[in-house]
């Protein structure tokens, strides 16, 4: 543990927003990180040095620009590359988020133009999600089944918030093709354990997907030792810039799949009636890539390196313990999702008896400047399975403070009080 | 307790106190609504009398107190004006509602209505506070088919 | 004209890059906004601002930041909308690039979830694109009728690089489900005559996309009095950053498109068995969107704007007159495209006898600071019909001057010099 | 002119005079390799003698004065040298190419290749540079296979 040399309010200063007063004189305590972080000086500034002084195209630029810019945007496949311990930087394709992320790999398969047996889908094949995931690691695969008649599987949540794996033999069969499940719930805090699922998913023969949107940001990641086949995060998520996304895949799967987005940059020959592809990564970067947003995601992992991933898990699990705490003491407060600190993040998420999220969450606003997330979080369907519309959810960070949490208490005392 | 606050006195009032809450009887037509984004639901019901006057708007649901706070502002709006003059104010309402907070709302039109301006700035609330208002025009819209 | 209120000394300031000097002390001559444009200080101190200051995620958030996002990201749109004349701001999609635009008007058509007739596609169907195509405006289309049977035909392009229109009642018929051509060509600078094309189309019930990357950037361009059906652009070629695109449609076509990527934020409501779809746009936008990049392009469109499209149109008409005279005068200097003003942009591309384009665009980097691309610029079929490998491409842009392209002119004299 | 200069003197001098060009008789193997991406293009031949030493390699093509001097540079480098010792430069040469710039090369290995450290800032412009030498490792495969 790096405890001692963890120091929050030197954090803190590296962020602008969290020094701003929001209208009406209101501190800002923003609790809504697993929505999206906020960014560093060192990202921003790293991204407006960019498009003042070195912008320009990247890899089909030859001239002075175009390999400041290649070089910048490459360094940053490094960086990542490293920060995730991706075997080969080739591995580490650069999206817009995590939802295309997401969508490249479900619309690999089916896909009439596969020839890889492994990619092929139809009627009878079978694709397992669970019913903890967020919109963006079920939509995609409601998709494909739709386009190819495969059909859609899922793993239940217990109601501690666990995935029940109690089926897991029934349910991930030879059948299945793909398993797509989270690393981390992003309501729930559960981190899901990939090993069982994965030793199951070997026995049959399927691939395997993480969605990391929500452990990559707060825990160290090591895709290797992980030992799955896909990992999808989003730049956003982990004080990066909007707009950047990463798909790590085993290299030998990416070049066996299929192009996605044809264009500029993923071809190696193009003649009116065929085409041939480049090599990984750029295969799947099709036009000119968010630049400037890979840029600054690379100088975000350089900051979260910086501060050591070790020391934002303790850190995050500090708060979590406090916050846990903190919550067991508001009368009528229900946690939904696992309430030790055993396989969990920093992410609360919960009910008051009697008030609607909605308007836990403005009032939170309004009155202190609390910023919480409220409503769904795009995870319908684990609302559903709780038996409620809603969830108000207080997601932690590394810039995050115990007084921080004390000031999310008073603020739910005060909504209490407001609707009593 | 701030400027900006969408939590209008006016509109807790009403939520805290809702105007006209429950189905009644007789009606020309019944609809409901459901937010499906967030779960809010309504039932509503209108009876329109003579020279098309709006002689009742009774409504149940659930939801936010956006929600619930607008379906009591609409009864009050709407009961005992005609169905003309009501579907203006929808509209401004509407209007004010979808201008994410860059609209300057008629006060003269709008009534108390106007407590919701705050709520325009967050396009997550907006349809709770429309939910009774679209429910409204719907059961108008029906009732004058029949 | 606004001729007299055009101050390019003026703009130049506004583009710190401008003022850079390359290492050797060189100055920088950027002739290759084609490839990309530069960025101005309006721009990305408004992105920086909105990073340091202003940002967590759109829509979903209900807190004064996500308020503030929100309200700058939806005001982009409106900028956007406003910009290319769009009749409703619902029919602007926010994409990474003009690439993702085409490749998701692309994956509409063949999709068997699909229902209506217009976006059906199978053995039978035609897609016509033309020879003078992008990639990117190539490989979708490939790739879709490799998927679905579908053929794939093409306009082809004159000696003098002009859409060669005199076959296109054969070409297009009632088997042409959809039509898609460049608007300006990338190489060529020509500017095809989309009414004609249109007007076939039409008679024969085709659909018709520009791609508009090359000309929304550089003429004032109303998407209405277009009178098509598609058009997209990207937002690093106008002054705006990386990482953002546009796809504007008819928003009843839009509507009946089935959706592309699935995802947090392009619902109504997910069950895990099925999902209803926001309303256009975002039932095009899933995940979180390039939030600071639309807002970055809103800042762009404003820029461009202030400045007045007439006036850039103006100056770049200037820019090519004088360059076309200028390039004139080099022996064995060979122009692809156009020799006259009528119906072209600013875009000159040659070949030197003898010496490779790489060879060429390398010694004016190195040797004057000159940028231009070399290559096929992402054309390679238009490169194939005019049987070369490659050319030397200048692309003008409202920052540029005539004593910029004097020094490309020196620089060419220098070039066969070393090659000599 | 400048030192970053991608066209050190070595290289134009190369290019405007090719050492060992042409293609040549007796050999063990030939290829032709194409890059498709800029339509550069060589046919390659590899004499393999006693011991594994390489004892001509012929070639002919075109291309930019980056591909074309990197052959005649090969060309310079393999003749009289052992296969193992050739593979060996190609290995350090195509670590250079693909370094990015940020690769110090080994002068001792590299000798006159060298001098295209400059061209591995420009991704575009590294397949130029390789293209022979990937061609030339083709080959001494291709000839130790028959
Ligand atoms: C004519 C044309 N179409 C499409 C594109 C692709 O744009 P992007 O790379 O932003 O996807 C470009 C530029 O690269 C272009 O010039
Ligand atoms: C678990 C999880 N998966 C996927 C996503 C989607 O990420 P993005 O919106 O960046 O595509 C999110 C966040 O929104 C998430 O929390």
């Amino acid at each position: 543990m790096t405890q001692t040399s963890f120091d929050v309010e030197r954090i803190r200063k590296d962020f602008p927003v969290l020094s701003r007063e929001l209208p009406g004189g209101r501190p800002l305590v923003y609790l809504d990180s697993g929505n999206s972080s906020q960014k560093p000086t060192q990202v921003i500034e790293t991204m407006r040095e960019h498009l003042a002084l070195h912008y320009s195209n990247v890899g089909r630029a030859m001239h002075a620009l175009g390999a400041e810019s290649t070089e910048a945007y490459e360094s940053a496949r490094d960086k990542i590359a490293a920060f995730v311990g991706a075997p080969s930087r080739d591995e580490v394709v650069f999206t817009k988020n995590a939802s295309e992320a997401l969508n490249l790999v479900a619309y690999s398969f089916g896909n009439p133009a596969n020839t890889d047996d492994r990619f092929r889908l139809g009627p009878g094949d079978e694709i397992v999600i669970s019913e903890m995931e967020h919109h963006s690691n079920i939509v995609p695969w409601q998709l494909l089944a739709q386009r190819t008649g495969a059909t859609l599987r899922w793993f239940g949540v217990t109601d501690e918030g666990r995935l029940d794996l109690s089926g897991l033999d029934d349910l991930v069969t030879e059948r299945t093709k793909i398993i797509s499940i989270a690393h981390q719930s992003n309501v729930l805090g559960t981190v899901n354990p990939v090993a069982d699922v994965l030793a199951r998913a070997r026995q049959a023969g399927a691939l395997v997907m993480l969605d990391a949107s929500q452990s990559v940001p707060h825990h160290p990641v090591d895709v290797a030792a992980l030992g799955v086949d896909f990992v999808a995060f989003t730049g956003h998520k982990m004080v990066g810039p909007s707009g950047i996304g990463v798909l790590w895949g085993r290299g030998e799967l990416l070049e066996a799949m299929p192009p996605f987005l044809g264009g500029g940059e993923m071809i190696e020959a193009v003649w009116m009636d065929r085409s041939t592809y480049a090599p990984i990564p750029h295969k799947f970067e099709a036009g000119t890539p968010p630049i400037v947003e890979a840029i600054g995601l690379g100088a975000a992992v350089d900051y979260l390196s910086g501060v050591g991933m070790a020391a934002v898990e303790a850190h995050e699990r500090e708060l979590a313990a406090y916050g846990l705490d903190a919550l067991r003491e508001l009368p009528g407060l229900r946690l939904i999702g696992p309430d030790s600190l055993e396989m969990r993040g920093g992410t609360l998420a919960f009910t008051l008896d009697g008030i609607h999220p909605h308007d836990v969450g403005q009032i939170l606003d309004d009155a202190f400047g609390v910023a919480v997330r409220v409503g769904h979080h795009c995870a319908r369907p684990l609302h559903l399975r709780f038996g409620i519309p809603a969830t108000t959810r207080a997601s932690f960070y590394l810039y995050n403070t115990t007084g921080e949490i004390d000031a999310l208490v008073r603020g739910l005392h005060h909504v209490q009080k407001v609707f009593a | 307790m701030i400027g900006e606050s969408m939590y209008q006195e006016l509109i807790l009032e009403h939520y805290k106190h809702p105007q006209g809450r429950g189905l009644r009887e007789p009606y020309d037509a019944e609809v409901h609504h459901v937010n499906p984004t967030c779960g809010d639901e309504i039932t509503l019901r209108v009876r329109v009398g003579e020279a098309g006057k709006i002689e009742d708007v009774s409504y149940d649901g659930q939801g936010c107190s956006i929600s619930q706070a607008a379906a009591s502002v609409l009864h009050e709006l709407t009961t005992g004006s005609t169905v003309r003059e009501t579907l203006s104010v929808v509209d401004e309402f509407t209007r004010l509602m979808q201008g994410r907070g860059q609209v300057e709302p008629d006060e003269d039109v709008l009534g108390d209505a106007v407590a919701f301006a705050g709520v325009a700035k967050f396009p997550a609330r907006v349809k709770c506070a429309l939910l009774s208002w679209m429910a409204y025009k719907d059961a108008v819209v029906r009732s004058a088919a029949q």
